[in-house]
């Protein structure tokens, strides 16, 4: 048992802001780490105090855990919160945090290293009947054992990392002409990404959904208890882009069955704290596979927080002070639905190819059972060192067309100009009849139709659009500064309207 | 008709004329819709234009200059609009071909590897290099077949937004 | 049962934002009014068509009946959403409404009637066999009469208008002397803010408790549910500042009997739609009193929505468009507490005079559990033409203490520049042991010496804030616009920060 | 100590002197507090500062200039300061009472009522007028015994904020 009076955030953005917020209602100080390129970021900004990591890459800042856990020395912490990705599954990081007196408030260095290794942990699966979805029990040498195997289960086959999450270093390989590339591409970004290249081969079922069973786990696995499950079947790039819970498709029994599953599996690598145990759906068969262990916060986190009223974070704080669950399995009491659509700054038309730029005007949109998770503000320069998640928009409602519908509501209300964002396409996702009567799954955006309609919606012929540029550009009533002076002397100022002056004659 | 506006790259022929009277008022007419619509103009500030068209109400603040045009917001999204002039040539910016091509980049990124040598002929689809940002890797691939007459970039290379990669040759 | 195609919003400001998104979460449109004061206001752009009031003030505006009712039939509307103030409770609009075969969102014109005469209701409440204070019985005539009532019953009293509500026109009277000015003041404001200056004496309590019961009702009363109640002891000028559902004093055995006592009101009333019923509780006795009906939507429903998980707003409108209630008392199921503070434009400590300005600079607090009902923008202009409700921030926790918590981290992130606001206030109330310890009365700005610490609080004299003053100042880094051109031709530039140049020598 | 400065009607005297080298570094002392503070320049943009103070990072924005001093937001909340030069005169706006008083309203609103004439002797917390604004009455009284010397205002009359009500003379 430790109280905390300090806890470092060992990471930035909306999920750092996050972290601070809870810290916060625990009365617990928090201590900032921020990269040149996040100076004035809002956690920088907002936690009580803030150490500077020289340099903007990752791997000088945010993945630098010597220099954090010197810091967190030296600013007297009790423990880290990793909130998810750089250092949040790094067993080294735990072990480095363990052996400096400082609590890490996640799974135990063992517990994430063997989370961490995915053929592992579907080898510990399989031994306790849990179905799971083919794949080379070894990593890969080279290409050609990755074709060999892929001809013997069948294309189409994925190429994943062994190590790692996030959707990074995962191809999909649809024919032993496309193998060598893919298998070179998925090496490149598992190292770039995780430091480690090992790559193997799993069977693609077609047209699966995602469902995840979110867990809390005192120290040791004494207690586990589960919060339902999410659904996280509309992806991208093989990463999630849209998330709900409860699933559409998953009944009490189900439920029952796979956060059995989840438990299980946590007790068999002797996890704790709070955690996801990631499935795959067979479309056909209904059948569940086990896929891997996220041995960490999820990004997705807040669907679960407002089903069931519950505080993830803080709850992972309590975890790691007590060792003890805040709650017992009778605690959580479920309720409603919950939508979350990730607000990237990707461009949807462009194969979501990310882009950056100032953020000029933002408005978030609010109103009940709506939440916003985001550490944007308007002037915030969207860089592209890390990655291109802008806000998480969640919605719940006492049902899921009650929650679609406050969604809708909200992703209509949320105005943000200065970089190209998935905005347009959660509009059009919202409406989609197979989104409205739940059926999903990891093709959603292929099978929908719906980038069509994003583009459409595009290059809509709207005549009062047109009435108004037919006026701003007729009149010439827009102005920019005259002479913009630029340097530190003067701040930029904000182009204006004026009345008169003529841009072409015959007005 | 008296201009022809594009947005989002569609162009209409519109014509726009002041009513008489107060409060400032116009009609807007264009050859794609049947009726015309009366824009009002209900207050005028320095950083927003108040207007009603049709009892619908709008927010128009100003952007930024974009060629041949502007871009505003209006309530709150971003409307980029160029002007055509009357008899004039089209504006820039419209994405016209030609035949030799620039390929920038549209976000800052790290050149992970080249794919194509100088002087090289490429098909359709045949991925040239591939860039890396915010931890994914993209792909820019030609878009029809075309030789690759000069690159600009190394492997490992940083480059900006804007910067230029390769420049191909559809000829 | 009618089907709404389109409804139009009788209010302004973050009332009617509130109405607008429920309206888009059912599907139905919205048409806007708006003063001249408002053509750029949130509701008035968001709206899917707006119309013009002309004037500034409620009586050419938002309480001139004939004219919303005129656009409401030019613009093919089926009902009329109130919102709270202005013509939410006035029998005769809604008697105007049902003529011009418009719905009106509320209850009946009878029941309006009804309702809003607090001395009938007093009577129909003691016919009842539920407890009242004392009180006169029938409108006074003249000052002399309130003194002989109040010296029978013994001072303080209050003097109270007869209608209407929002605490206009109450003052408290502690003396003979003071009684004559404040009979006066009193009908003054009742009929400024009603029309009617009809005024009445009620004993005042010691130290009560503002406790508040939110029914719906059925059309005619047929149904009628309760959802819990709300505690409203916090007020300044006889207007809440904070509210809290469920309240810290209030058991189960209590609410039954307080809700029953509602319940029945609102059938002796044949009250449709949703109402709140008004209590007071005596400290000494714990007995509750009922004091009178608020015939329309609360300022405060958000409390009662975050803990019972429903769109009281969305149930107005399934109410007035199928006669039934959209849920069973069974059906509610209250979890946690939620709290509410109003962030007004007035100056807590200058007796909390209002004021006017342009919103320089905004940042909404957000956060699990956080909820801000607002109509703000930067840019927005407070105009002194309607009432100082700027925003409502709501927080729910599991239990008090963390919806404390959250309400406190919330309002350290609420920054707002431009006009005096209640946030320091709200940031102290959290704190205060007696509010901690919910012990709560509506003498509770006065006893706790929250103001005092207030006032303390913004002379604090911190280190940081004296160093960065003395950078800004003596550097001379702050620059303001060399020749401001005013007028329509070019936007205000914003001051800016210079490096060098000296302001006073020395440095 | 070099200056004083005064913030919400405190007053300190401070000594800000720059240090050596880069990153812009200043060591602030103030007599109030025993520890000097190292004030960090981490970045300098037109519209904002970015200091770091004691590990505590700081935004500081441009608001306006005020008597004697400035305006400036400090991570979203208002600031005002004025510097009070040394051995000079105190800076206006420092809340100094004078014989003769000018009673502004600080608030747009109605005269609903006066209750003095020209002329009146009055007691200290005796309402001199009444005044609605946003629904709700203020009385404005006198805060000590004084004379009323002029009244600017009438029974009805709609005010502007800074409009003068009253002068009062407490000689």
């Amino acid at each position: 048992m430790h109280e905390f009076q300090r806890v470092l955030i060992a990471n930035r953005g909306e999920i750092a802001l996050r972290v601070l917020r809870a810290l916060r209602t625990l009365e617990i100080e928090s201590v900032a780490i921020y990269s040149d390129a996040d100076a004035s970021a809002r956690p920088t900004i907002e936690a009580d105090r803030a150490f500077r990591m020289p340099g903007v890459s990752p791997a000088e800042t945010y993945l630098n855990g010597a220099q954090i856990v010197e810091i967190a020395r030296r600013s007297d912490c009790d423990a880290v919160h990793p909130g998810y990705g750089f250092l949040s599954e790094n067993s080294e990081f735990a072990r480095l945090c363990r052996e400096n007196s400082l609590t890490f408030i996640g799974p135990s260095p063992e517990a994430l290293a063997t989370s961490g290794n995915k053929l592992a942990c579907k080898k510990l699966a399989e031994a306790r009947g849990i179905p799971v979805v083919p794949y080379t029990p070894d990593p890969l040498e080279d290409a050609n054992e990755a074709a060999r195997f892929a001809e013997e289960i069948g294309f189409p086959v994925l190429l994943k990392s062994a190590f790692g999450g996030g959707g990074r270093g995962i191809k999909e390989v649809s024919s032993r002409d496309d193998i060598r590339e893919a298998f070179e591409s998925s090496r490149r970004e598992a190292e770039s990404a995780f430091g480690r290249s090992a790559v193997f081969v799993e069977k693609k079922l077609v047209r699966p959904r995602h469902i995840e069973v979110q867990i809390l786990a005192s120290q040791g696995s004494a207690e586990v208890v589960h919060l339902g499950e999410r659904e996280c079947s509309i992806q991208r790039r093989f990463q999630k882009l849209v998330e709900l819970s409860p699933s559409p498709v998953v009944d009490a029994e189900t439920r029952e069955r796979i956060a059995r599953h989840a438990i299980t599996l946590a007790k068999a690598v002797e996890y704790s704290n709070a955690g996801t145990m990631e499935f795959l759906r067979d479309s056909d068969t209904g059948e569940f596979y086990f896929l891997e262990v996220n041995a960490r916060l999820q990004v997705e986190h807040p669907v679960t927080e407002l089903v069931n009223g519950i505080d993830l974070v803080a709850s992972q704080i309590e975890v790691a002070r007590h060792g003890k669950l805040p709650f017992r399995q009778k605690d959580v009491r479920p309720s409603g639905v919950a939508i979350e659509c990730r607000i990237n700054s990707e461009d949807p038309l462009s194969d979501f190819v990310p882009n950056t730029g100032r953020i000029e005007y933002l408005r978030l949109p609010a109103g009940p059972g709506v939440r916003v998770d985001t550490a944007l503000y308007e002037g915030l320069e969207v860089t592209p060192y890390y990655d291109s998640l802008l806000a998480k928009l969640i919605a719940w409602g006492p049902s899921f067309e009650e929650a679609r519908r406050r969604q809708l509501t909200a992703l209509h209300e949320f105005k943000l100009v200065g970089v190209t964002t998935t905005i347009p396409l959660h509009r059009e996702v919202m409406v989609t009849p197979s989104f409205v009567h739940g059926e999903l799954s990891t093709s959603f955006l292929s099978d929908s139709g719906v980038l069509k309609r994003v583009s459409e919606e595009a290059q809509r012929s709207d005549p009062d659009r047109f009435a108004i540029a037919a006026l701003i550009l007729s009149k010439n009533q827009f102005r920019e500064p005259t002479s913009p002076r630029l340097g530190v002397a003067t701040a930029p100022r904000p182009p204006s309207f004026e009345r008169g002056g003529r841009f072409i004659d015959g007005l | 008709m008296d201009y022809e506006i594009t947005i989002g790259g569609r162009s209409e022929k519109v014509t726009l004329s002041r009513s008489a009277g107060e409060p400032e008022q116009y009609e807007f007419q264009g050859a794609a819709w049947d009726q015309p619509l009366r824009v009002t103009v209900v207050r005028r500030e320095p950083s927003q234009l108040v207007l009603s068209i049709a009892e619908r109400i709008y927010s128009v603040r100003p952007f930024r200059r974009s060629p041949g045009g502007a871009e505003f917001l209006v309530n709150g999204e971003l409307v980029s609009a160029a002007l055509v002039a009357k008899g004039g040539p089209k504006a820039a910016g419209a994405g016209v071909a030609s035949v030799n091509e620039l390929v920038v980049s549209h976000f800052p990124a790290k050149v992970v590897r080249i794919l194509v040598a100088n002087g090289a002929r490429v098909k359709a689809g045949e991925t040239l290099l591939i860039l890396e940002s915010m931890k994914m890797e993209t792909h820019v691939d030609a878009p029809r077949e075309c030789t690759v007459l000069e690159l600009f970039v190394a492997e490992g290379e940083m480059v900006n937004r804007g910067a230029k990669l390769t420049r191909l040759d559809f000829g």
